[in-house]
């Protein structure tokens, strides 16, 4: 520690924060938040795995376009005769930051800790039984059943020194209940483009190139210095001011007025996570509503009626400033099983969602409370209350109420809201995982996030299916025919896809990832 | 014949309020001789203890001193510049106030407050004026002065602190005191004490004192000649025996109705219905015409001048024929 | 602390005869406050902020808190500017739900004033009893309130209400959170601010129970209590007046500061505050109206009622820090 | 003086049981920490057992017990954002917090100090009234105003000062101060400036106040009938006496700055306890929260033993009377 903190001292008086004064191969990158902790496999966060996405590395990961590609494994494929094994190839001559050579033990204890109780990755490996290195350069995954999706999975999971985590005592990741920190939460080893110099939570980090980094191109961003800057304003105004060169989150509102600045400059693209609503299914009458007979949402006329009240165009053109693209399915394109189809939504028509309402005998309406995040999605509470004036429309009076995410998500996993706003990231770019969560009756490790307790079980057999599916056609039928389901129950009431914008001084281009985890390596320098 | 020590020429002091002007103080002439002690009396209110301001130059404003000229010896003083009168404070001006309790500063040893007046006025050194300080408080009556010198002031009865206040207004050999008074918040029976106190240490080192109470007693046992006050201006001057004994103006007349014994209240011994007019209220005329039994016409639309009836004695009163017309 | 008897010399007021006391105080107060142009603007200004506050669902043009009557297209309109899809044309603009800002000002004033107001009434009626109970009893009860009064007044009144409003969010209900917001925030903000009251009312208090109109009182079997109620109400009713004014702008400030925070009233029916953390998000985007008209609202609001305090202060001259 | 500073350190104790009750109380009832421990796609079954092993599950009594016996050791656990031991964590955002609460607090007292000398001893200057009505506008303004609209003004526009956090920091033996580099020293402008101007009316109205009643009291004006000079009358007797109450307040106000420096580290973004408490509550991070209002308590309880004796040292009445009650 105390190492760690006269070197940063060294390193913070040899370079100058005043703005201009920057070399050119040094990006002062600002995001709202800093990575929760160094530990890979400690937290299952974006923010967290952006970060040691440059100093780690997966055995796959996708590209902007959202594409898997080889990092760490150059080749991966079912294995010819067993379905239930991975087979992954891994790439020679890489060494950790540290000079030990990366082999397929590495992987193998990496996948093991990663798959162990403590670890937040956990959910991602439940299939996986065994990990076990074949030779130097190959490494079989032994899943219980045909998983044909699993290199999907593996995006996020890094891969630490076996050696180096048992010298440091970190082959357990960090458990909160023994009172005491993890090594691994603080100190890096990692073969990726970049190495840690210093960090000071949620403060800064510096990290600089990786010399011996085994990728053909060197970056042009030879020092990044990484700056959590939580209050949006304050983010933007350091930009304008040129005290950093880059901002990865951007609230949307300021998107037009940076693009009109000299000097700054402003990426956007999709972002592979979709907003919707949820309501509660079933007969019992809703907690927090006037009707206390029946539950309005379980009539389908009511949730048709909903639909068709919402103005979607309205709320990504106002709400979103354009940021947003509005989508009639909760599945992002990025995802297998999106199609147009499912895509396409309603025009707004109230004369016949207030004749719904009537015919479902709501005519004079009935209220509700709808809970909502503040803090989570672009503009997540103010898509919130303008749905709420746009079910007053058709006579819904709904009450907002609005959480930081951290009470608001409990809400929903416990049940405890009759509508609810929530966002879903696919990280797997497979319906399966939109389905696990948000569809499958709540039972076991199925339907977590299904907060309005929809439940079809002939739904839940066909989801089930997908696990295990091997015959590519056949699942992509299922998933298809779930989704016609899906859409036309109307279970939730998808409203768009959310657009990314990154700012940037405008000699530099950074293109946005459509996990919201860009790699500096892939930013550019103007001639 | 002596120079007197202190004279007030038409002293008008003024206070520009909403109601317009508020005379305080208005058109106050007499003399105080070496040595000599004058009583000033009148109800609260009267403008005593705002003529003691006025000479020492410290009304609080947005009161001044509107009309009239202060002479200490044959000096000038009501319209010295600020530092120079500084000079005069203290030095040749003692004051003593009302409340001994909240006139010394309780953060400060006594010797410090003492030496600290001395040293302003007095080319001595530190040791010099402790030693000085000392000998003060010995005089006031402090016993084991040298010891109680670095006390703070809480640690001091009441009666002891204001022996202290009259070292602190003697300790650079003042000419006049001003005693504004000096023994109101006091015990009584300690106040007979503390005047004892007060007239002795004058007596000794040849001070005048201008005592102003409503304590009609006191004025009576300790002053050579009194100066009855009402709403603001002179009723009457003249020698204490002769006032008590035989006072001219109807106001004194009844001050003097029952000379209270010492300590006792004036306000509740007035004997004359009616009181005192706010200074924004006061009549035409004689001020005191709507109470006085003898009033007569002139009283109403004439205000008459405290002017000698007689050697020694003035009187603002149309009874008398020498009273001319302010 | 300041011995409560000790006076100040006041030379110049001459007396005044008792019963007319009242009558004479009063135009005391009325000349000071004829006296002082800033004091009459101020009281325009607040006079003008609180009936448009307390009128504005009769007067405002939109009735911003109804969701309904909203268009979400109306949003971002600039003041005094046609919008580009719904051809409406707004006096002060439209913030980013297409709401009048005019109205949500004057509908948020009401708010903010109410909590404000009742936030006050709950931290006076709090200070003034504990104040009596602690000044009367004195001792070991005198000690533990007036020692909980120190712990309150160091702590800064938002960390308390902070901490008030997380022990709300966890003891209700999640479904009502929402309608008990604001009383939350009454409570929170009354809560922070009653020990003002308390120290002074004690004062007065210990000082009048010395007197013996109280121990005649207990002679004749009437509960002293009442009695020092009744004697200790009146003087210490100018500096109530004062810390109460005072207060209002404080607890004003605190309840935007708190629900720029996000804890405050709920978005859909914005107080002040919220409007301006609203706004906030704007500040770079050129929708400067969202943020400066609720703000230059909440500091004209603030200051004419820190003016009138002030004012109040100096003309009722009561022994205050 | 033994005894008193017994019993005012038996009553710090009283207070610092208290705050942690409440601190115990408040966290462990608001929102879920394990929501915010675990991403949003972890499965309820894992965050069972977590809630076991935290545990989260035990009775409350026994919860409480094993959370002031560890606060007795400084131990709070680890954070659960961060995943830092919690003490660690704020003892390393203390300097930063300290450096701007002791910058802020010295503005605020020698401004606040030296206009309320000036608009006391010029009660009806063009300048008082100009001074006073500023600093009523300065307490009408809500701080995070202030600090947007210092950073817009000098930082966006003008580019004079840093928008955010501290600039170069030099390691002095664990404390990371940032008062050595010029980077350092123009980020604190800012975020001082917004965090005093509060504390800075108040001082100066509370010194104005107090030095008004002390001029008008008999012992300075016996002290200017005795003919002492202006200088010694205000500045030996009248401001001395002005500052033993403004002692105690201004004391009580250093503890609030530090916890005041909330709202002003969140806009800063200076990288204090104050900015970490805040983004603790968003995410319901408990042993942080808990730490930082048992820290807050520990100054305060500190402070105001200080400025207890501070108030026996300078004020001699209490050295004999023994306590003063009427404070």
């Amino acid at each position: 520690m105390k190492k760690v903190m006269t070197h940063l001292g060294l390193a913070l008086l040899s370079t100058t924060m005043i703005a201009g004064a920057t070399s050119a191969e040094t990006i002062r990158w600002a995001r709202g938040s800093d990575a929760l902790t160094l530990d890979p496999h400690s937290q299952n966060q974006g923010v967290t795995h952006n970060f040691a996405h440059h100093i780690y590395e997966t055995l796959v990961d996708r590209d902007v376009e959202g594409t898997l590609q080889p990092r760490l494994a150059t080749e991966w494929s079912l294995k010819e005769d067993d379905p239930t094994v991975w087979v992954f190839k891994l790439r020679e001559g890489v060494t950790f930051h540290d000079g030990a050579e990366f082999t397929a033990e590495d992987v193998v204890f990496s996948l093991d800790r990663a798959r162990s109780e403590a670890s937040n990755m956990r959910q991602l490996h439940v299939e996986v039984t065994e990990v076990r290195a074949v030779d130097d350069y190959t490494v079989e995954v032994q899943t219980t059943g045909p998983s044909p999706l699993y290199p999907d999975n593996l995006t996020n999971t890094f891969i630490m020194d076996k050696d180096w985590s048992e010298a440091n005592d970190v082959v357990e990741v960090q458990d909160y209940a023994a009172g005491a920190d993890n090594y691994a939460v603080r100190n890096t080893n990692g073969t990726g483009p970049y190495i840690l110099q210093s960090r000071e939570v949620d403060v800064r980090s510096v990290m600089t190139l990786n010399e011996n980094h085994w990728a053909e191109d060197t970056p042009a961003v030879t020092e990044i210095i990484y700056l959590p800057i939580a209050d949006n304003a304050t983010r933007i105004a350091a930009l304008l001011s040129g005290e950093v060169d880059l901002v990865q989150d951007v609230p949307v509102q300021d998107i037009d007025r940076l693009q009109g600045t000299g000097g700054v400059k402003i990426e956007t693209g999709p972002e592979n996570r979709v907003i919707y609503f949820g309501y509660r299914f079933g007969e019992e009458p809703l907690a927090s509503s006037n009707v206390t007979d029946a539950n309005p949402f379980n009539d389908p006329r009511v949730r048709e009626a909903m639909e068709l009240a919402v103005d979607r165009d309205a709320i990504a053109q106002v709400v979103m400033r354009g940021q947003a693209i509005p989508t009639g399915v909760a599945n992002p394109p990025f995802v297998a099983g999106w199609t147009e189809e499912l895509d396409a939504y309603p025009a707004v028509d109230l004369d016949r969602a207030q004749k719904l309402m009537a015919e479902a005998g709501y005519e004079d309406g009935f209220t509700v409370t709808l809970d909502t995040p503040n803090n989570r999605y672009v503009n997540d509470e103010a898509i919130s209350q303008a749905v709420v004036a746009m079910l007053g429309r058709i006579g819904i009076n709904v009450t907002l109420a609005s959480r930081p995410v951290a009470q608001h998500s409990p809400l929903v996993t416990n049940n405890q809201t009759d509508f609810y706003l929530l966002g879903w990231g696919v990280p797997t770019f497979d319906s399966a995982y939109v389905f696990n969560d948000l569809v499958h009756t709540k039972e076991g490790s199925y339907g977590a996030y299904n907060g309005g307790l929809f439940s079809d079980p002939e739904l839940d057999a066909k989801i089930q299916s997908l696990g295990t599916e091997i015959d590519m056609e056949a699942r992509d039928a299922t998933v298809a025919e779930i989704w016609e389901t899906v859409k036309s129950e109307r279970v939730l009431l998808p409203i768009h896809n959310q657009v990314l914008a990154y700012a940037m001084r405008d000699d530099i281009t950074l293109p946005v990832h459509p996990e919201n985890q860009p790699l500096l390596t892939g930013l550019t320098f103007a001639e | 014949m002596t120079q007197p020590v202190l004279s007030v020429r038409n002293l008008t002091v003024e206070f520009p309020t909403r109601h317009g002007l508020l005379t305080a103080v208005q058109d106050i002439s007499f003399d105080i001789m070496p040595g000599e002690v004058l009583g000033v009396v009148g109800e609260s209110g009267a403008g005593k203890s705002m003529t003691g301001a006025a000479i020492i130059g410290l009304i609080d404003p947005p009161g001044r001193i509107a009309k009239g000229e202060i002479w200490l010896g044959d000096r000038r003083i009501d319209n010295l510049p600020p530092a120079e009168m500084r000079k005069i404070r203290g030095r040749r001006i003692g004051m003593i106030f009302q409340d001994p309790l909240t006139s010394l500063n309780p953060l400060y040893r006594i010797s410090r407050q003492l030496i600290e007046t001395i040293r302003t006025h007095l080319p001595l050194s530190q040791s010099e004026a402790r030693t000085r300080a000392i000998k003060l408080l010995d005089d006031v009556g402090i016993p084991d002065a040298a010891r109680r010198i670095d006390d703070y002031p809480h640690q001091f009865s009441g009666g002891m602190r204001q022996r202290v206040v009259i070292a602190l207004a003697l300790c650079a050999d003042p000419e006049v005191v001003i005693a504004d008074e000096p023994t109101t918040a006091l015990d009584v029976s300690v106040q007979a004490q503390i005047i004892d106190v007060m007239k002795e240490i004058c007596a000794r080192r040849g001070a005048a004192i201008m005592l102003v109470t409503h304590d009609m007693g006191v004025i009576a046992e300790t002053a050579d000649r009194v100066a009855v006050m009402y709403a603001g201006r002179l009723a009457e001057l003249g020698p204490v025996a002769a006032v008590i004994k035989d006072a001219r103006h109807p106001y004194s007349q009844g001050l003097m109705g029952a000379i209270p014994k010492l300590g006792e209240n004036l306000d509740r011994l007035v004997h004359i219905p009616g009181a005192m007019p706010r200074l924004n209220a006061i009549p035409q005329g004689c001020a005191f015409n709507p109470r006085c039994p003898q009033v007569f016409e002139k009283c109403r639309t004439h205000r008459p001048a405290a002017s000698e009836i007689e050697p020694g004695r003035r009187a603002a009163c149309w009874l008398y024929p020498e009273v001319t017309e302010a | 602390m300041k011995n409560p008897t000790q006076g100040n010399a006041a030379p110049i007021v001459p007396p005044r005869p008792q019963g007319r006391l009242k009558a004479a105080l009063d135009s005391d107060i009325f000349y000071s406050w004829r006296r002082s142009p800033v004091t009459i603007i101020a009281t325009v200004v607040a006079l003008a902020l609180i009936l448009m506050a307390v009128l504005a669902p009769w007067i405002a043009p939109y009735d911003p808190f109804d969701p309904s009557s909203l268009n979400l297209m109306d949003g971002f309109t600039p003041p005094m500017t046609e919008n580009q899809f719904t051809g409406s044309t707004y006096l002060l603009g439209t913030d980013n739900q297409g709401r009048d800002m005019l109205s949500s000002i004057m509908y948020g004033s009401r708010i903010s004033l109410f909590v404000g107001a009742m936030a006050t009434a709950f931290a006076i009626t709090l200070g003034v009893s504990l104040g009596l109970v602690a000044g009367y009893n004195g001792g070991m009860i005198d000690g533990v309130i007036m020692r909980i009064a120190d712990i309150q007044l160091s702590f800064p009144g938002i960390l308390i209400a902070l901490l008030i409003f997380g022990i709300a969010r966890g003891v209700i209900p999640a479904n009502q959170q929402e309608s008990m917001a604001i009383w939350v925030l009454i409570i929170a903000i009354g809560l922070s601010n009653w020990a003002q009251f308390a120290r002074t009312v004690r004062g007065a208090t210990m000082v009048e129970r010395q007197k013996d109109y109280v121990s005649a009182a207990q002679i004749m079997g009437v509960h002293p209590f009442l009695i020092l109620l009744r004697h200790v109400l009146p003087n210490v009713l100018g500096p109530v007046l004062v810390i109460g004014t005072i207060g209002l702008a404080l607890a004003i400030i605190e309840e935007a500061t708190l629900s720029f925070l996000g804890v405050g009233v709920p978005p859909t029916q914005p107080s002040l505050g919220t409007l301006i953390r609203i706004g906030q998000q704007f500040l770079f985007s050129g929708e400067w109206w969202i943020l400066l008209f609720p703000a230059v609202t909440l500091i004209l609001l603030a200051l004419s009622v820190n003016l009138l305090g002030d004012w109040l202060r100096d003309a009722l001259n009561p022994k205050l820090r | 003086m033994l005894a008193f500073i017994i019993r005012r350190l038996a009553q710090s104790v009283l207070v610092m049981l208290f705050v942690a009750l409440i601190a115990f109380v408040v966290f462990r009832y608001v929102g879920d920490p394990i929501a915010s421990m675990v991403g949003v796609e972890t499965r309820l079954a894992d965050q069972e057992i977590m809630r076991d092993r935290l545990g989260l599950n035990d009775p409350v009594v026994l919860q409480f017990l094993r959370f002031i016996g560890n606060a007795l050791q400084g131990e709070f656990g680890i954070s659960y954002r961060l995943q830092q031991p919690v003490t660690e964590l704020i003892l390393s955002r203390l300097p930063a917090t300290l450096e701007l609460a002791f910058a802020s607090a010295t503005i605020a007292l020698v401004f606040g100090l030296m206009l309320g000398v000036f608009t006391a001893l010029k009660p009806r200057g063009f300048a008082t009234g100009l001074i006073m009505a500023i600093s009523l506008i300065g307490v009408s303004l809500p701080t995070f105003l202030i600090g947007i609209g210092l950073i817009y003004i000098f930082a966006v526009e003008l580019g004079w000062f840093p928008s955010f956090g501290r600039g170069d920091t030099v390691d002095l033996g664990g404390w990371r101060t940032g008062l050595l580099t010029e980077s350092g020293l123009r980020s604190l402008v800012l975020p001082a400036i917004t965090l005093s101007l509060f504390q800075l009316t108040l001082i100066m109205r509370l010194v104005r106040a107090e030095m008004l009643e002390v001029l008008r009291t008999e012992y300075i004006r016996f002290a200017r009938a005795r003919g002492l000079s202006q200088r010694a009358v205000h500045f030996g007797h009248a401001l001395k006496n002005t500052l033993v109450p403004v002692l105690t307040i201004t004391g009580l106000q250093l503890g609030s700055v530090i916890a005041f420096a909330i709202v002003t580290e969140t806009v800063f973004q200076w990288p204090g306890v104050g900015s970490l408490f805040i983004v603790s509550v968003q995410v319901v991070d408990v042993p942080v929260m808990a730490a930082y209002l048992m820290f807050i308590a520990l100054v305060f309880v500190l402070i105001n033993l200080i400025v207890d004796i501070l108030y026996y040292v300078v004020d001699p009445r209490l050295r004999v009377d023994g306590g003063g009650g009427g404070k």
